[in-house]
């Protein structure tokens, strides 16, 4: 039996490796590749933290992680193409419109 | 012994082609070094006897999400990004890797000495069965609520990456 | 983890891929002969070993050979990993679908039940979805790592046809779904029973839905009419432009595996799975000896008579080569499954050591037997009715198949989930 | 009963939200709006005549027989709560009955008066939330919610007063009554909070509801000091409300409003808040014979003073309010003794013959065309008979003549002021008696010179306007014939003992008002009989001699005019300059001071100055932390992280 404090761990990496990524990367598609990778670390918390405790709870809110994902990344996707058509880049640095 | 070993093994791979998503030049190995994370973690949810979740990862992260993420790489062509771009703010992306470092450092830290009991699960835990009871009543609300979303989500998207409409 | 249950594993692995590869030169063979049939010319018949040429059955074997011996060319400007994966995929996907359907029912082995399917998870229904939609990967895949714009064109199409009709797939499964009320496809097949009239298409939202996988099934296939990601006409050959010897063989072979298994889900979610027509399992089992000399007993006499069939046949000196003693090679080859088939039907029990059909291992066994059989009969009409179709109808056009997804199957499936729900309840009193 | 209790006062304010509503759509007609004006105030009329009947029959005299009803809890902030609960007692059960009834014949009287004015709903709008507000003031359980009333009332009679705004002179009018009572309230405000803080700081629970004030003076020892300075604080706001010295001023000006407003608020219920104030808060006032003395004195100068300035005045309806202003003096002169159930009695037949006086004088300028100067009046007896009469009736009334209501409450305060009690009264009582008579005497002159200039000798406002005169409709008539009959048999309500009457309305208040403050026989039965019949005596030879000064010698009035150089009477006739000396003392030098100190200073540079030097900070602020939003994602993305590490930090370290 694989402890909770294994999968936890692997989680935090993932999820720290997906926050890096969106730090470091200036590819809107992959900085949203990476908020999926995060999405996907906080999912194995879930599903650890459920089978630790003998629920399925985590198992139903990991379905709804993975609904919100989906949507995230059709609207997501929608902007990366409108922008692409725009400014011909999918770099975010050349992306500052909203700057103060 | 053995779902150790299996454990162990998904999780490397997991987290070696994480790194590959994060530091990868080329989109689409990106995307690909990503299903093969998700890939993984189905693995690792089987393990936790999450057998359902795992189906719905491959099914809705492999077989959709990253569908579309490739397919839109693919239709903008997006090649290796251009190095002179990427050596832009390298002292904030250095600064970024050690702060997401710490991030894990401090997460680790918390999580190593976690320890609780394992519950016993009986045999049709994280089954179809099991899921949709719930799903369909004490999480209904939470579930037609997803529904919207996604419809709303569909209609933006279309919206949004149309021409004109 | 016990050494028996390591075994049935392996074992039930080896059947599924025999089943699955063993329709491949079949159907190599059912196309090309098939095509020629319809266009009203003889086809491939001419490769022969040793003078037999079995109707062409031969060719393919010719084919194989001539696709692993060819020079496997890697263009200069592929991204080679992907280029080197992507045939993998494809094919690998295309067998892994098939894991969850099952081809008999459990059998009786070394003491315990086996189901003869790979795996019965749970979630069958959706694990195929999963793993099905995988499959897009290999084609994308190629397409991109080409670095051919109609490689890559065909790739685009194929992720976006495949994308919208596994959302018709999915709906259609899933009345099928609702209709049996479980998500195993061998609690489907058991379900639908062996009276053809219990079987899946026979329900207004069954039959709906039967048409709509089948649609959505030729385009998951990537067959004519929807095989717009290869259509030659437009992009040459799409995504396995690039492909040369045993990576495109991969494709080829892959091709068919997908249509195998895509009949395969049809007649398991539609007709019947493995059920033989009016002949359900328990039936099979208990009368297996009556059954079984019934069965081998008269496949030996068709068999002995095609053989002596076959040697009245012989023409010395008609081609003046070894094409001249092929009717005796095949009739003696016939003669010899015929003398095979009624041993199997009429020894066990007659010899020591090999127990006879009363015994439960061989009942079901037999049974067994004649549910693959079926099964790959139902296939094989399946699959002939792709050849067919691919033979006869024209391609799409690229919008019209957008738009038959999403604007006439997306519907029809939502309305079709809608009438399940009520057929269900109405017919559950 | 008490379930309705709400009803009394939200019926008319039920008829004042349809009534606003046809007055911002005009989607009302005219007949709906005084259908709906009249019917809400009937209908509280009928509920209050059942609340008194119930009342009537609860518990027995000198009980005290009492309703409340609770609707919801208003405020609560810690040991502070007000509920919003309605009282009735006997005291608020006359009010009521007076509100309510008077105020359904001013409504009915109104639907006549206003039949020309194309405003009518707007009219109906604001006399039936003033109806509302009124009866919230008197039916109040605590000072909270009797403020709200106080400060409705002062709201409806700015908007009444100021009724036709498009005449400057009376929009200017509305604003100097609502101003002079701003001043009022602003005490009656201040004694609200020095009651509320003088009583939380003795230690008690701290309230504001009436029967708890009541009993909590009782028990709790509070300094006769802090009594005073609430009580002289109240009284403030009673004098701006009811119109006495300093603050009386707005009043006459008040006549700018509609004439059925003018009897209804400026005579008969909304000057009358401050006595029933007192009368109300009698158990703080009983503390505090300063304050009762003060309010004595007021009254009783107040009395005498406006009384003198009618003499002189030639507007009719100026003539009237200074009258009320004068009898008004007389109410607070008899709260002020102790003798609260004769200040009622005095209230309530004033509101008889008062409104009775404005509606006959709102009869004669219908009549008249609008023309309000008596002096070109004379000889309409003849031609509108109704009002001359139900005018007479009412004169004879007000002026005390024996018999009518008018006598019986007035003479009760006089018999009253000279018995005064000296624990309570610091003033000898004869003294009092003395200003109230010769008020008295003063009230009949100038209310009969008004009679027989108007109604008497030859019309002097020209041939076309004497064509024109003619008699109101029935609608106008009937409040007339009604309040005059009851201005002459009002007086039964409560004679007095010594005319071996019942004192009915004293019995009727004794549960609520102290019985032992006043009538402390000091004269006997035979000199009060005797005082009274001099008064009398008195009254018919002033009734002799305005008869003689504007009858008979028309040229006598000159002559007195001229008396002493004309001083005495250019003063009365200027009303001694007060307006004058108010504008010269303190609306001037106020006004300066806000221009060239606090327009130019405060405003300007501290307040907006403020004001512009935060936006301009704020502008700084932002210009600098504009700086932080660079657009780049992964900037915004890093200062998540940044958090997250923070937070992460946190929580791992603790």
């Amino acid at each position: 039996m694989v402890s909770t404090s294994h999968l936890l761990i692997l989680s935090a990496v993932l999820f720290s490796l997906g926050i890096a990524g969106v730090v470091i990367r200036r590819n809107a598609i992959v900085v949203m590749m990476c908020i999926e990778l995060m999405l996907n670390a906080v999912n194995v918390s879930f599903v650890a933290f459920a089978r630790q405790m003998g629920g399925v709870d985590g198992h139903l809110i990991v379905f709804f992680v993975m609904a919100v994902a989906a949507a995230e990344a059709g609207v997501g996707l929608a902007l990366v193409i409108a922008l692409f058509r725009h400014k011909a880049t999918v770099n975010l640095d050349e992306v500052n419109l909203m700057k103060g | 012994m053995f779902e150790q070993i299996l454990f162990y093994f998904f999780a490397i791979v997991a987290v070696i082609s994480a790194v590959n998503v994060v530091a990868g030049k080329n989109p689409i190995a990106c995307a690909i070094s990503l299903i093969v994370t998700l890939g993984a973690l189905a693995g690792v949810f089987v393990l936790q006897d999450a057998h359902f979740v795992a189906t719905i990862q491959v099914l809705v992260y492999a077989g959709a999400i990253m569908v579309l993420f490739v397919f839109v790489i693919m239709l903008l062509n997006l090649g290796p990004e251009d190095l002179d771009k990427e050596g832009r703010f390298t002292r904030l992306k250095g600064v970024g890797v050690l702060f997401a470092m710490a991030g894990a450092a401090l997460l680790i830290w918390n999580f190593a000495d976690y320890s609780a009991a394992m519950a016993r699960i009986g045999p049709g835990y994280g089954g179809l069965e099991q899921i949709s009871g719930k799903l369909f009543t004490e999480y209904i609300i939470p579930f037609e609520a997803i529904s919207v979303l996604l419809m709303a989500a569909v209609v933006g998207a279309v919206v949004i990456a149309k021409r004109e409409l | 983890m016990d050494y028996t249950g390591l075994i049935i594993v392996a074992v039930r692995c080896v059947i599924m891929l025999v089943f699955l590869l063993s329709f491949i030169p079949v159907l190599i063979w059912a196309e090309r002969r098939g095509a020629g049939f319809i266009q009203d010319r003889p086809g491939p018949n001419r490769a022969d070993v040793f003078g037999v040429r079995l109707a062409g059955l031969i060719q393919p074997i010719a084919d194989v050979v001539k696709l692993l011996f060819k020079e496997d060319v890697t263009p200069r400007n592929v991204f080679r990993p992907f280029y080197k994966i992507a045939p993998a995929i494809t094919m690998t996907v295309a067998l892994v679908t098939f894991v969850v359907v099952p081809l008999a029912d459990v059998v009786h082995v070394a003491g315990r039940d086996v189901s003869v399917q790979v795996s019965d998870l749970d979630t069958g229904l959706l694990y195929l979805f999963a793993v099905s939609s995988l499959g897009v990967y290999g084609i994308m895949l190629a397409g991109w790592s080409a670095n051919n714009k109609y490689a890559l064109m065909g790739g685009l199409r194929s992720s976006a046809q495949m994308i919208s009709y596994e959302i018709a797939m999915g709906l259609a499964a899933g009345v099928m779904f609702l209709l049996f009320g479980t998500a195993q496809l061998d609690d489907m097949v058991r379900a639908q029973g062996a009276n053809p009239l219990g079987w899946g298409v026979v329900s207004i939202p069954g039959l709906i839905a039967f048409v709509m996988f089948l649609v959505a099934s030729f385009a998951e296939t990537n067959r004519t009419p929807f095989d717009l990601p290869e259509g030659e006409s437009e992009l040459v050959a799409g995504y396995h432009i690039e492909y040369s010897a045993f990576k495109f063989a991969m494709f080829f072979m892959a091709e068919y595996v997908n249509m195998v298994v895509a009949s395969g889900l049809l007649v398991t979610l539609f007709f019947g799975g493995y059920q033989v027509p009016f002949l359900p399992t328990e039936t099979i089992v208990q009368h297996a000896p009556l059954i079984a000399k019934v069965v081998f007993g008269g496949a030996a006499l068709v068999l002995a008579g095609l053989g002596v069939f076959a040697f009245t046949r012989y023409r010395p000196g008609k081609y003046g080569d070894n094409r001249d003693r092929e009717p005796l090679v095949v009739g003696v080859l016939l003669l010899v499954l015929a003398v095979g088939a009624a041993g199997v039907g009429f020894l066990p029990g007659v010899i020591p050591g090999i127990p006879g059909y009363e015994h439960r291992t061989v009942a079901t066994l037999l049974a067994a037997a004649l549910q693959i059989g079926t099964f790959a009969g139902k296939i094989a009409l399946f699959t002939w009715l792709f050849i067919w179709v691919r033979w006869t109808l024209p391609r799409f056009r690229y919008d019209q198949l957008m738009r038959l997804g999403w604007t006439y199957l997306f519907p029809i499936g939502i309305f079709n989930l809608v009438l399940a729900g009520v057929w269900v309840l109405a017919s559950s009193g | 009963m008490e379930k309705y209790l709400w009803a009394i006062p939200l019926l008319p304010l039920l008829g004042a939200g349809i009534n606003g509503f046809g007055a911002l759509t005009g989607a009302l007609s005219r007949r709906a709006v005084y259908i709906i004006g009249c019917t809400v105030v009937a209908l509280s009329f009928i509920l209050a005549c059942l609340v008194n009947w119930e009342l009537a029959h609860m518990g027995g005299h000198g009980e005290a027989a009492r309703m409340v009803s609770v609707w919801f809890t208003w405020i609560s902030a810690g040991s502070f709560g007000v509920d919003a609960a309605l009282l009735v007692d006997p005291l608020s059960g006359v009010m009521i009955l007076v509100i309510t009834g008077v105020g359904f014949l001013i409504h009915l009287y109104s639907t006549g008066y206003m039949a020309h004015d194309p405003s009518y709903a707007r009219y109906f709008a604001f006399i039936n939330l003033f109806t509302f507000a009124m009866l919230l003031l008197v039916m109040g359980e605590n000072l909270l919610v009797m403020f709200m009333g106080w400060e409705g009332v002062g709201l409806c009679s700015y908007l009444l007063i100021g009724f036709w705004f498009t005449d400057t002179e009376k929009a200017y009018a509305g604003k100097k009554a609502f101003i002079v009572n701003r001043v009022g309230d602003f005490g009656f405000l201040l004694g609200l909070f020095v009651l509320y803080w003088t009583l939380a700081h003795s230690g008690a629970e701290a309230t504001l509801s009436f029967t708890g004030l009541a009993e909590l003076v009782e028990t709790s020892p509070v300094s006769e000091a802090a009594i005073t300075a609430v009580c002289l604080l109240l009284f403030v706001g009673a004098t701006g409300k009811s119109a006495q010295i300093p603050l009386y001023v707005w009043l006459p000006d008040a006549m700018a409003g509609p004439t059925p407003v003018s009897a209804l608020i400026h005579a008969a219920t909304m000057v009358t808040a401050g006595v029933y104030m007192v009368a109300r808060l009698n158990f703080l006032y009983v503390l505090s014979p300063v304050a009762m003395t003060v309010v004595a004195c007021v009254g009783a100068a107040t009395a005498l003073y406006a009384a003198t300035i009618g003499l002189t005045q030639y507007d009719i309806k100026k003539v009237l309010a200074y009258s009320t202003v004068s009898q008004l003096g007389y109410m607070f002169l008899a709260v002020g003794l102790g003798a609260f159930s004769a200040g009622m009695f005095h209230l309530v037949t004033h509101a008889f013959f008062k409104a009775c006086l404005f509606l006959g004088s709102g009869s004669v300028i219908h009549a008249m065309s609008g023309e309000q100067d008596i002096r070109k009046m004379g000889g309409l007896r003849h031609k509108i008979p109704y009002t001359y009469w139900t005018f007479l009736i009412a004169t004879v009334a007000i002026a005390g003549v024996f018999g009518t209501s008018g006598f019986m409450s007035k003479d009760e305060i006089l018999a009253f002021a000279l018995a005064a009690n000296p624990e309570y009264t610091l003033v000898p009582g004869w003294l009092l008696y003395g200003i109230g008579a010769v008020g008295a005497l003063l009230t009949t002159f100038y209310m009969f010179r008004l009679v027989f200039l108007t109604f008497f000798g030859q019309f002097r406002g020209g041939e076309a306007l004497e064509h024109h005169v003619h008699e109101s409709p029935w609608s106008m008539v009937v409040p007339l014939v009604v309040l005059a009959a009851l201005s002459l048999v009002g007086g039964l309500l409560n004679v007095p003992e010594i005319l071996h009457g019942g004192e009915r309305l004293h019995h009727w208040l004794s549960g609520v008002v102290p019985q032992t403050v006043a009538k402390v026989p000091i004269v006997g039965h035979g000199a009060e009989l005797g005082l009274m019949a001099l008064l009398q005596l008195l009254i018919f030879g002033t009734i002799a001699l305005a008869y003689t000064m504007y009858i008979k010698r028309p040229d006598l009035p000159a002559m007195v005019a001229g008396w002493l150089g004309g001083v005495p009477y250019k003063a009365s006739y200027n009303k001694y300059y007060v307006d004058e000396i108010y504008d010269r003392a303190i609306v001037r030098p106020i006004h300066s001071i806000s221009k060239v100190f606090l327009w130019s200073n405060v405003d300007v540079k501290i307040i907006d100055g403020s004001v512009n030097g935060v936006a301009r900070l704020l502008r700084l602020l932002s210009e600098g932390f504009g700086r932080l939003q660079t657009g780049r994602i992964s900037a915004y993305a890093f200062s998540i992280l940044v958090g997250m590490i923070a937070i992460l930090a946190y929580v791992a370290v603790k």
